[in-house]
């Protein structure tokens, strides 16, 4: 292994080269194959994609606040909720935290100076951009009205809407999520820094991993499903359709092979990212290193095992569904295993509230709800109650956005200093966190109660004795919308007026702080050399 | 990964090999098997066919000769596809079995 | 050693190596993990339509064997054999781009190809019977002939029957059409291959690209070593 | 139907009560882990915050502490084989109708709800049950996947084009509850919506009598039958249908193989549009015809009604058993479908 220096030292006199003043030509941005370059072009899709969505959001929770559904036609609200569920989970719940924060931060985790594959890494934000295009063409030619999960015969003989143009933008962005699992696994097992074995890689390695497993082993089954969709509009065949002998239950296995584990996609690189806040915000090694590093790979393996629970009521037989059932309280152990080691964690430690920490505990808080509720639905008595009502649009927003948007706005503060080399402002911080988990409460808590009363999700109108707890949940979607805005204007007023960041503003022991904020091209000027355990701190990574 | 290379006669062998199980799928399949034909000519059909498969993994595709990641890389495809196949046809399987145990 | 501005630069003949990776054998490794990771996704791919064709092939037994009856086995079986002729050259094109040959490996890859496009021009001929014979889904698909099986009595089959046969030609010809795209692909690739190495790009110490693409082009040849029973060789069950 | 503001829904039938003394179970253990995972989070990160003298500490790394990982990992475990077991059980108490449920056909379309009654009174995006007694819907759809859900019984079940489902009921309350669909089924799907009646016997009767009767789904199927040609094989050439619902069927399967089946709906249904799926052992030589596509959903219901109605009460028997002047076994006579 060289330790040879990778790139001259910088000159002195001069700012120190790093990867963002490297060239500022359009041009060096768009043909960049620099993983750090690649997560910051990802960063700003991802959040242009958030945007869309969230616009989606925030126009459904106004028309739901009256029980005859407000200012919308039923038809745009269909496609509105249509374009929320794409835009969210293929656009941005999917690749928000892996793709920006994990390009970013695999690299210079395991001590490399790139992703195995850089072109590939390029190509790979060109595939996300042509897919995304593809929908939001859809979307301005006239919309989709089959929501996100596409189900036949609804999307393939039913529907009159651009299912196609849609499904195939889908198709596309799978194959940039492919491309981005493969670059992840080939480079944590091939180009570890010298002295980094398994146990010592960082918790958020582990689980960028584990994601990248269910990326590589699920997605081509969602693509190639939803081809069958699209080919079957098409061309006119009947492969889902019952009508001619097709079976539209056979879609929604398929269908959920791989959008069930999706949801540890989106959920499993925010656990790493938490691992990492809570022990460097406690100053402790995390507790039971390896049970939540396994845990990781297991809800991997497991979340494979599951996806019939999304069908109990649909059809399947049974007996397939008690089988399910079973199986899904099973992957619930490891993510409970998670919870009670952070807790553990913080147990003697030296805590600092700052932002992150404050995202991160307040992941831990919302994800134990969105879990425990999770267990209601892997029931399959209570299940045959709650599915498809609110309860479910709620279990699944404490986890993706409770979860995961929660663990991305704590790894984007944590790591701002690093990726930007500028400090956003503390006190602004804190509280738009408060912001958020109290909005977030607000909005998503009561929409447990509609469920268990019966609300049925996709709604555009409904009874009117649902009324007021609907207005509960869009006054706590407007604080929510201020909790997202005020980080996006504070950091971005960051980059221009915040102070400079020194290389390891948290006194955090991982390999990413050992070099420049921001990082040089070549990440290290010395290829790194491993010889401790993850977390081990020492008094000279004090905060400069 | 060490830089093995496989001799030629290895390569012919193998293909000898896949040239005769190619004979044998053509025979079994215009062969007649009797009472229980379809299961059995439907079993050495797909035998015949993994065991192309085999060979041509482990001789033509080098892994064999390939460290132990090669091997648990090729062996996951295969079992998640299984994961796939099994738990879906445990539902199509079970239907009409269960349906009317159950109740519908 | 080609760290700097042009990190990906690859020397030519002392093995030199990508800037992102410590040494030659680093980089193959990668490459070697990240072709099989790939497959990984491809048997996935494909595996999702072999799952389908299972169930329904298991609910309409008997419309998937009818189906299968008139699909041209010959055809089938040549190209099958067409296809380990092709697999076992492009094993001698690795074979001989790994002792650093250069004519061999280039008159390998070229043996390669052609039977790669035999391949294609077989499944053409294929292809067009099945369009004269009406087999072709929707836009020619003869039902009639579906309608009146020989046997001893006069029946009168379900009108759903026809369609059931139909649905086994949807996936004849989404499965064969998803292989066939691979083998255009897998074509393709060993065009550049065949021009790289005539640049000289290869030497005994760095051919990673003919591994890779020896792996890829193994892979699709045994996706048809399934689809050959799968779709062909479907027995009568009485 | 309760139109005030409410936390809780109605609880009106003997599963509502089952599947609500579950969830209150687990309510109690998730609110002990909130509670647990919330207290613990405040206090240690009260207890431990970091104070400006501690900048310089460097606190102990944790030592691993078996005890409390396995008990961990033991006691959800344990905890969620209660749930799963508990669960389990009231699923399976509602996949299983008691044989004398009335039985109600749902028939599911953009943007409606078709219902049919027993006796043959038709309604639409409304159901009229009585208090106390076993109610089972047959369920299916025209066109695209529905969902007939009643949140006041704690129920709900898709409409699948092209098959049967089923759910039954026990309501315990009298009173209005609401009807939705589930699944989401295209522009007006917020739109198909109804309202559950649960009557007292009395009433009920009285609102049945209370307009012209139709025919009842097995007299029209009865019609059906005779008007169909089904009479005439149906007696001599073919099984009879007397006893045959519910029964044991020896059958060709999938395979070719014997097999046995239940004539159960989505047997009958599946006999009649695709008359060679399941082909009953002995009647190979003469296949009926298919009647797919040329029926309508509720007149297969209706057919399927009146065989239902054909159940022998006593001694029942073999239905199936091939007349004497079919004696053709599998292995002798291959289906003529396969004899090329």
């Amino acid at each position: 292994m060289s330790t040879t220096l990778a790139y001259p030292p910088p000159s002195s006199g001069a700012p120190p080269r790093n990867y963002l003043n490297a060239s500022y030509l359009v041009r060096s941005w768009l043909l960049t194959r620099d993983h750090k370059r690649i997560a910051i072009l990802y960063l700003f899709s991802v959040t242009f994609f958030f945007l869309i969505g969230s616009a989606g959001a925030v126009l459904m929770r106004i028309a739901l606040m009256s029980p005859n559904g407000g200012f919308l036609q039923t038809e745009t609200y269909n496609k509105l909720f249509t374009m929320h569920g794409v835009m969210m989970i293929f656009f941005f719940l999917i690749p928000a935290v892996p793709a920006s924060l994990g390009n970013f931060l695999v690299p210079l985790m395991v001590g490399a100076r790139d992703l195995a594959f850089p072109r590939l890494n390029l190509l790979s934000w060109y595939l996300f951009i042509l897919g995304g295009g593809m929908v939001l063409a859809a979307m301005a030619t006239g919309g989709v009205d089959t929501g996100w999960t596409f189900y036949t015969p609804y999307s393939s003989v039913y529907s009159n809407t651009n299912v196609i143009v849609t499904i195939l933008g889908v198709f596309v962005a799978g194959f940039s999520s492919i491309l981005t699992g493969l670059n992840f696994v080939v480079t944590i097992h091939a180009m570890r820094a010298p002295g980094l074995n398994w146990m010592r890689l960082p918790l958020f390695i582990w689980s960028t991993y584990a994601t990248s497993i269910i990326i590589i082993l699920g997605t081509p089954v969602v693509a190639i499903t939803l081809s069958l969709v699209a080919i079957e509009r098409a061309f006119h065949l009947g492969i889902f359709d019952p009508a001619r002998g097709g079976d539209p239950i056979l879609f929604q296995h398929l269908f959920w092979f791989y959008s069930h584990p999706a949801v540890y996609i989106m959920v499993l690189p925010a656990m790493g990212v938490v691992s990492e806040i809570i022990a460097v915000f406690s100053r402790k090694r995390i507790f039971g290193y390896s049970a939540i590093a396994f845990s990781s790979v297991a809800i991997a393996v497991i979340g494979f095992l599951v996806w019939g629970h999304h069908m109990f009521v649909a059809g399947e037989s049974a007996y397939v569904g008690v089988v399910f059932s079973g199986l899904s309280f099973v992957v619930g152990i490891p993510s409970a295993v998670k919870v009670f080691n952070w807790t553990a964690t913080l147990y003697k430690g030296s805590i600092s509230g700052q932002t992150p920490m404050l995202y991160a505990l307040g992941f831990i808080g919302l994800f134990t709800i969105g879990g425990l509720t999770g267990l209601f639905l892997a029931t399959l008595g209570i299940d045959v109650h709650v599915h498809d009502t609110y309860f479910v649009i709620a279990h699944f927003h404490y986890i993706m956005v409770g979860g995961t948007v929660m663990a991305f706005m704590g790894g984007l503060h944590y790591w701002w200093p690093k990726m930007t080399g500028r400090l956003y402002p503390e006190t602004w911080g804190k509280v738009s966190a408060i912001i958020v988990f109290l909005g977030f409460n607000l909005t998503f808590f009561p929409q447990f109660f509609l469920g268990y009363l019966g609300m049925p999700r996709r709604y555009h109108y409904y009874p009117p004795e649902f009324t007021a707890l609907n207005v509960m949940s869009s006054a706590g979607a407007s604080i929510l919308g201020v909790g997202y805005l005020l980080p996006l204007c504070y950091l971005l007023w960051s980059l221009k007026f915040g102070a400079k960041a020194p290389a390891n503003p948290w006194g955090a022991p991982g390999l990413e702080w050992k070099t420049a904020s921001p990082p040089p091209t070549e990440n290290f000027d010395v290829t790194p050399v491993v010889t401790e355990e993850a977390y081990t701190f020492h008094l000279d990574q004090e905060a400069q | 990964m060490t830089n093995h290379i496989v001799p030629v006669k290895t390569y012919l062998r193998v293909f000898a090999a896949l040239m005769v199980l190619l004979a044998a799928t053509i025979i079994c399949a215009k062969l007649q098997f009797g009472v229980h034909g379809f299961a059995i000519g439907t079993t050495l059909a797909f035998a015949i066919a993994f065991i192309k498969a085999v060979l041509i993994v482990l001789y033509f595709m080098h892994v064999r000769y390939s460290p132990r990641i090669v091997w648990i890389v090729a062996l996951a495809g295969f079992f998640w596809l299984g994961i796939l196949f099994a738990l879906t046809l445990c539902d199509y399987l079970s239907r009409s079995r269960f349906e009317g145990a159950f109740g519908y | 050693m080609s760290h700097g501005n042009s990190p990906e630069r690859l020397a030519k003949d002392d093995g030199g190596h990508a800037h992102q990776f410590d040494d030659a054998s680093q980089q193959r490794n990668a490459a070697i993990l990240g072709m099989w990771t790939f497959l990984c996704t491809e048997v996935l791919f494909f595996g999702a339509v072999f799952v389908a064709y299972t169930v329904y092939r298991y609910r309409y037994p008997h419309a998937f064997y009818l189906g299968a009856t008139r699909l041209k086995f010959w055809y089938g079986a040549v190209n099958t054999a067409v296809l380990l002729c092709s697999s076992l050259t492009m094993a001698l094109a690795v074979h001989a781009a790994a002792a650093g040959r250069r004519r061999s490996t280039v008159r390998f890859l070229i043996f390669t190809m052609i039977l790669g496009v035999t391949f294609l021009c077989i499944k053409a001929l294929e292809y067009h019977a099945e369009w004269e014979d009406g087999l072709v889904p929707h836009y020619h698909f003869n039902a009639a002939q579906f309608t009146a099986p020989p046997g001893p009595s006069q029946i009168v089959p379900a009108p759903d029957y026809a369609a059931n046969v139909e649905l086994f030609f949807c996936f004849y010809f989404i499965m064969t059409g998803l292989h066939a795209l691979h083998m255009v692909v897998g074509i393709g690739i060993m065009a550049i291959l065949v021009a790289m190495a005539l640049r000289g790009r290869f030497s005994a110490r760095y051919y990673t690209p003919v591994e890779v693409s020896g792996l890829y082009w193994h892979f699709v040849d045994i996706v048809w070593v399934f689809l050959f029973p799968l779709l062909y060789l479907l027995i009568q069950f009485d | 139907m309760n139109t005030e503001f409410q936390l809780f829904p109605d609880q009106a039938s003997v599963n509502a009560a089952h599947v609500d003394a579950l969830v209150f179970f687990m309510l109690g253990v998730s609110l002990f882990f909130i509670v647990l995972i919330a207290g613990l989070i405040l206090y240690f990160g009260l207890r431990y915050r970091r104070k400006p003298q501690d900048a310089k500490i460097i606190p102990p790394p944790p030592k691993s502490h078996l005890g409390l990982e396995v008990a961990w990992i033991v006691i959800p475990s344990l905890l969620t084989v209660v749930m799963f077991v508990w669960g389990t059980r009231i699923y399976i108490r509602q996949a299983r109708a008691p044989s004398d449920a009335m039985e109600i056909y749902v028939v599911g379309k953009q943007w409606m709800w078709k219902i049919q009654h027993p006796e043959g009174r038709r309604e639409i995006n409304e159901l009229h049950v009585p208090v106390g007694r076993p109610i089972k819907l047959t369920i299916t759809s025209e066109d695209v996947i529905h969902d007939f859900g009643i949140p006041a019984f704690r129920l709900k079940k898709d409409a699948v084009p092209g098959r049967y489902t089923t759910e039954w009921f026990q309501a315990t309350r009298v009173g209005q509850y609401h009807l939705f669909c589930d699944q989401y089924c295209g522009v007006q799907h917020a739109g198909m919506t109804g309202t559950i009646y649960v009557m007292e016997p009395a009433k009920y009767e009285a609102w049945l009598s209370g307009s012209i009767p139709e025919e009842p789904p097995a007299q029209a199927g009865q019609k059906l039958f005779a008007s169909l040609g089904c009479a005439t094989c149906h007696s001599s050439q073919a099984p009879t249908m007397a006893g045959l619902y519910m029964s044991q069927v020896n059958i060709l399967d999938r395979w070719g193989r014997p097999a046995t089946a239940i004539a159960d709906n989505n047997y009958l249904r599946s006999c009649i549009l695709d008359p060679r799926a399941k082909v009953v052992v002995g009647y190979q030589g003469n296949l009926m015809p298919s009647f797919d596509g040329r029926l309508s959903e509720e007149q297969l219901v209706q057919i399927i009604a009146y065989i239902k109605s054909l159940q022998f009460r006593a001694a029942p028997s073999q239905a199936a058993s091939p007349p004497p002047t079919q004696p053709l076994s599998p292995s002798t006579q291959p289906s003529p479908l396969l004899g090329k």
